[in-house]
């Protein structure tokens, strides 16, 4: 991760790989759910790639992160390991969590990712409280919130922004405008001109890119970050994008119809980063080859996933809290 | 919904519990017009477990209300509209989101009739499933209706079957006062006869004995109850015998029934899949001991989050077997 | 009340009546708190009445009132008797709850109003369910929502905002404005150009006024009201007016200089309305002669709440449900 | 804070509840940088009951942080700074108003260390009196601590004294675990003496016999401690000598203490403000049954919202005469 703005075809190609890790991850826990090995809900990120990745682009290990029940790719975009990644979704010993999350407690806080989030909006108002953290902590770090376009309707998520603004912290609300809330067309639902109008309202300087663009949202991160880190303030940026699956592995999404997702597929993010390598000097070998190897990685993480033991019953009863942990003072249940 | 079978008067249809609810939403929403539901998501995919699968079709828009992600407003807006003359349902998806509405919940439907001295009610039910599914971990796998219990001025019903999933909606819908309507996830999918031709509704704060036995009393509400009925089953083998209550209500529970059944037997086992720690299990084992002085015992979840991997969440769950060996350790 | 937009004399002098109604029972309301009659929070609308007053003129008593916790004035105003309020006050017998609420949780469901409310910005949420009640319904009522600048913040009530303008809902939110929030300039905790501000990036009109100008309110009021009769769906009214006393009777409020409260009381509403009164041909021996009448009757109201019997005890124990009654079936806790 | 008396190595104070809470606040703040506290109306006003006083002044606008009316966010923003590395007070004026904050407190501050496994912990305390002050009614009067003794991850506590207060409290900040910190309202103004030279904590889970006896074990909390205290009193008079516990946390609960008292005297009463139906007197009454197989019994109030007026507000409480005579009825 850097602060760059270089289109370095280096520096695109390590984008672009991560965004490949997240697609192949998200196809493998889709695939993995329908065999029986993942249970609970697998809110895919496929489609929306490129606005993790180009945020946290431009984010340090020490910025924080929070993130809602659509995880997946905002986890491994701040640098949570994959494989660890899978083996919780499997609830395996080894996991993120130890099995103890699952894909909707996916965390890594060695690197800054304070979790995903069941509840929506919760990570919103958890962010502002980051942010006081690391003010009263004497650091320069920011924290970075994404938050759905349904997910704006919460009323914690705009207690926050008022929240963010008054005491000028430093946080960088991302909403991810996929158009939709689980099966219900967000539009529907929002008042006004949506979150950017919103935002504006709280006096929160907010801009709305294409959410799909690698390049455009890694410049604005860019700009936004530094910004921020600079001392400007929370700032909200709108990603536009398309969820190009159901709400989670097991949705068919028959709410919409097919000639709209056809349509969402050409401006999907994964072709366009390819397309720009391909000019910069990337040779289809080389892009296959990179596909493969991504392919083959999250592979042998499902294997593993798929070999690893299960956590010993006894981890049940572990980090619940030192004081009155569970069969603590002669407390049993039995 | 599949077979329908003709005995007597009767129109017997097998049907899963979450058809059960549908069943008991469409109707109530023919009798009365006055009915309507509010949640995210009710529309087109018929909210949790489809349970209202063609009913905006049939009602409108203005009756199944498609809402934004905010729980606040659906319940404070259902008590606004039952405070109005209305008769509104509340869909909170689970009772984990439901935590994000505790305020309009206890602080104003609860207390509005009271606090304004009988001048207004608030006919309201809301929906809040409770319970493990599987796999769906610590913000969605909750049963806090022992908190329920513990607020004046709310009704906290907690189904078990289709046919009392029916009854006992009807009877919510109907009723005057608040209602919080604890379904179990995990029972979706359970299958049961109903009888279609019966508009009755299931009593609210009646238990029902769903199996008769001497020996001990084993009081459970919702999906437990089913584990308790092969824990029974498995004592049986043994020559004990077990009668099992399902409570159904829990506020206000039949202490009538509970009482009678526990002074019979002699003792009292209460099992929950909630917390055992503050659960509702303390209320009525704290009763009978009271008033019997007989033997009593808990079983709840331990007091842990719900974990996400399976061997986790199975270490929090009350199987029949340790229902059994509790119920051994009783009587021996 | 009327729709009339017409300032006739006897009109204004009917509006000036409620006024005085208002100051003069929070003013007992105070005196008979620190008499030690009265308990709990009494939070006086001194210095506001003009925006009640004016906002009430225009509802009828089908149309729902939904209040906080200072709403001693929008009561009176949308018709509930002060003296059955009084009684409340002290939790005698025949007060508007029998004693039950007090102060916090007067309500007179007979003429709309639908309760003041103890917890901040609930009864903003409460309004959008009671418009839809009225849709369902039939009715072509309306629902007006008093809160304050303080309550601005809350989530549910942002959530109720959009929610009134998707569902193109009767309500009409009015915020009173006195710029503070107990002892916190509200200022301070607000980010962005204020509510009007908000309310408009949800596609809501809003209008600020002088809320202690009673013509101004009325006649936007009037406006308003009649639109949103008419479909508009929500609108917002931001009244700007000046708390003249402590948060409430017991709150000495040092917080602010008395030069600050000096100009206010120049701007005060009731003294504005009287010098209208005087130049449109009321005598100042008329207007001590309505005062008079107007104090004689509240201090009656007080001599019946003084004399006034309590509540029986078992009073505690009814209302409260019909399923699961307290003391039902064999229920009993000594 | 008043007389100050030197002996031996003590400094006894003569202080309020409420000023005992303040030096607390003040001890900690100044031992650790990373302990601050947000809410409404720290700042001037000084919190409920002055608790902040003068502290903005000492410690700066970025450690008593004046909020908005945003109470989802005070206790969100809270979870967000313990997990960041700080020790968050959050400051929710009552337990009624913390109902706007249920979500983050179940669902995040108590879950989030066990759902990340361990990677996190969320060292906060959100304070949130309960309890009747007098005439303030349904919504600024409640006992909801049985709730959170019904979620894992918790920790509760309920002082009742000056030294207790200003002790627990200081257990609480310290405590790594999230604490739902729970004064009582009508303590405020209660004086007591509070030791200033000794730093000690009041360790958390461990209650305190404010009474020794024989013949009847109370369990008491919180204000009610003080009612039970005066009802012992009276059966003194007529011979019956009862103990008092004073349980001071809830969660955990010593349960060593009150088995082995209830086990010698042989009957246990519990009595608490709390609503008694659902309160966390079944808890307590249910496991010494269990356990003991001895006669319990609790009181608590009626399950009604409570009401503003003299003579209904009255008719909720558990007065002393209310417990002598229960416990009179125990030992007839
Ligand atoms: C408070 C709360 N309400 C409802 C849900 C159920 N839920 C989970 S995801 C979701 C839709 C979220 O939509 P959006 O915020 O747009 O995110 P997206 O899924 O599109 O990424 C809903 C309603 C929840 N998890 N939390
Ligand atoms: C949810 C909630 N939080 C806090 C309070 C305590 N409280 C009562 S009134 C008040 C200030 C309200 O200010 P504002 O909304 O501006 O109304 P005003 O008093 O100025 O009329 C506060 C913080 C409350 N009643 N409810
Ligand atoms: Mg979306
Ligand atoms: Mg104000």
């Amino acid at each position: 991760m850097s602060d760059s703005l270089t289109n370095e075809p280096a520096r695109v190609a390590a984008m672009y790989r991560t965004m490949l890790v997240i697609r192949a991850f998200e196809e493998a826990a889709g695939e993995n759910f329908f065999a029986g090995n993942v249970r609970g809900s697998v809110h895919q990120y496929i489609g929306e790639e490129a606005i993790a990745v180009g945020i946290c682009e431009n984010l340090r290990d020490e910025d924080y992160l929070t993130s809602n029940h659509r995880g997946h790719g905002h986890s491994i975009a701040k640098g949570a390991h994959p494989r660890a990644m899978m083996l919780e979704l499997f609830g395996k010993a080894g996991g993120t969590s130890n099995g103890k999350g699952g894909s909707m407690h996916i965390a890594d806080f060695s690197v800054g990712m304070l979790g995903a989030n069941g509840v929506i909006a919760d990570g919103c108002t958890i962010s502002v409280g980051a942010a006081q953290a690391l003010r009263l902590r004497g650091r320069d770090s920011i924290v970075v919130n994404f938050i759905g376009d349904g997910g704006i309707n919460r009323g914690p998520f705009m207690e926050a922004l008022n929240w963010a603004k008054i005491y000028n912290l430093p946080v960088l609300f991302v909403c991810e405008n996929n158009q939709i809330a689980a099966s219900t067309t967000t539009r529907l639902v929002t008042a006004g001109e949506g979150i950017a109008a919103r935002a504006l309202s709280f006096d929160i300087p907010a801009v709305t890119i294409d959410g799909n663009d690698l390049f455009e949202v890694d410049r604005t991160a860019a700009r936004v970050v530094s910004e921020i880190r600079g001392g400007s303030g929370p700032q909200l940026i709108q990603a536009m994008t398309y969820r190009l699956r159901g709400h989670f592995a097991h949705d068919p999404a028959g709410y919409r119809n097919p000639a709209e997702v056809d349509a969402a597929m050409q401006l999907e993010p994964m072709g366009r980063v390819e397309a720009w390598l391909r000019d910069n000097g990337m040779s289809d070998d080389d892009i296959s080859e990179l596909q493969k190897e991504v392919k083959a990685a999250i592979d042998s993480y499902v294997e593993d996933a798929i070999n690893a033991p299960w956590p010993d019953a006894s981890l049940a009863f572990t980090d619940v809290q030192d004081v009155g942990a569970p069969h603590a003072g002669g407390l049993r249940n039995e | 919904m599949s077979v329908r079978l003709m005995l007597g008067g009767c129109a017997m249809s097998e049907m899963t519990y979450a058809e059960a609810a549908r069943l008991a939403l469409r109707e109530e929403m023919q009798r009365d017009p006055l009915v309507w539901a509010l949640g995210e998501d009710l529309g087109y995919e018929g909210g949790m477990a489809g349970q209202y699968k063609g009913l905006q079709a049939e009602f409108g828009e203005d009756r199944i209300v498609d809402t934004p992600i905010s729980e606040s407003t659906i319940m404070g807006a259902a008590v606004g509209a039952a405070l109005a003359g209305t008769r509104p349902i509340a869909e909170m998806r689970f009772s984990d989101f439901a935590m994000c509405a505790v305020d309009e919940l206890v602080n104003q439907a609860a207390k509005a009739r009271y606090m304004f001295g009988g001048q207004g009610r608030v006919p309201m039910v809301a929906r809040m499933p409770i319970g493990i599914r599987g796999g769906i971990a610590a913000q969605h796998s909750q049963s806090p209706e022992a908190w329920y219990t513990h607020v004046p001025g709310l009704v906290v019903v907690t189904p078990s079957t289709p046919a009392n999933n029916r009854g006992l909606l009807k009877a919510s819908i109907r009723c005057d006062d608040p209602v919080v309507y604890m379904e179990h996830k995990g029972l979706w999918g359970l299958k049961g006869e109903v009888d279609e031709s019966d508009d009755a509704e299931t009593a609210l704060g009646v238990a029902q004995t769903v199996r008769p036995g001497d020996n001990l009393t084993i009081v459970s509400w919702s999906a437990q109850v089913g584990v308790a009925l092969e824990a029974a089953a498995q004592l049986a083998g043994d020559g004990i015998s077990v009668e099992v209550i399902d409570l159904r209500t829990l506020w206000p529970w039949d202490r009538d029934m509970v009482m009678a059944s526990a002074a019979r037997t002699g003792k009292l086992l209460v099992v929950h899949e909630a917390v055992r720690v503050g659960g509702f299990g303390g209320e009525i084992a704290a009763e009978v001991a009271e008033e019997l002085g007989i033997p009593v015992a808990r079983l709840g979840g331990e007091r842990i989050p719900i974990p996400f991997s399976v061997p986790l969440e199975e270490a929090y769950k009350i199987k029949a077997d340790r229902i059994a060996s509790r119920a051994r350790r009783m009587l021996a």
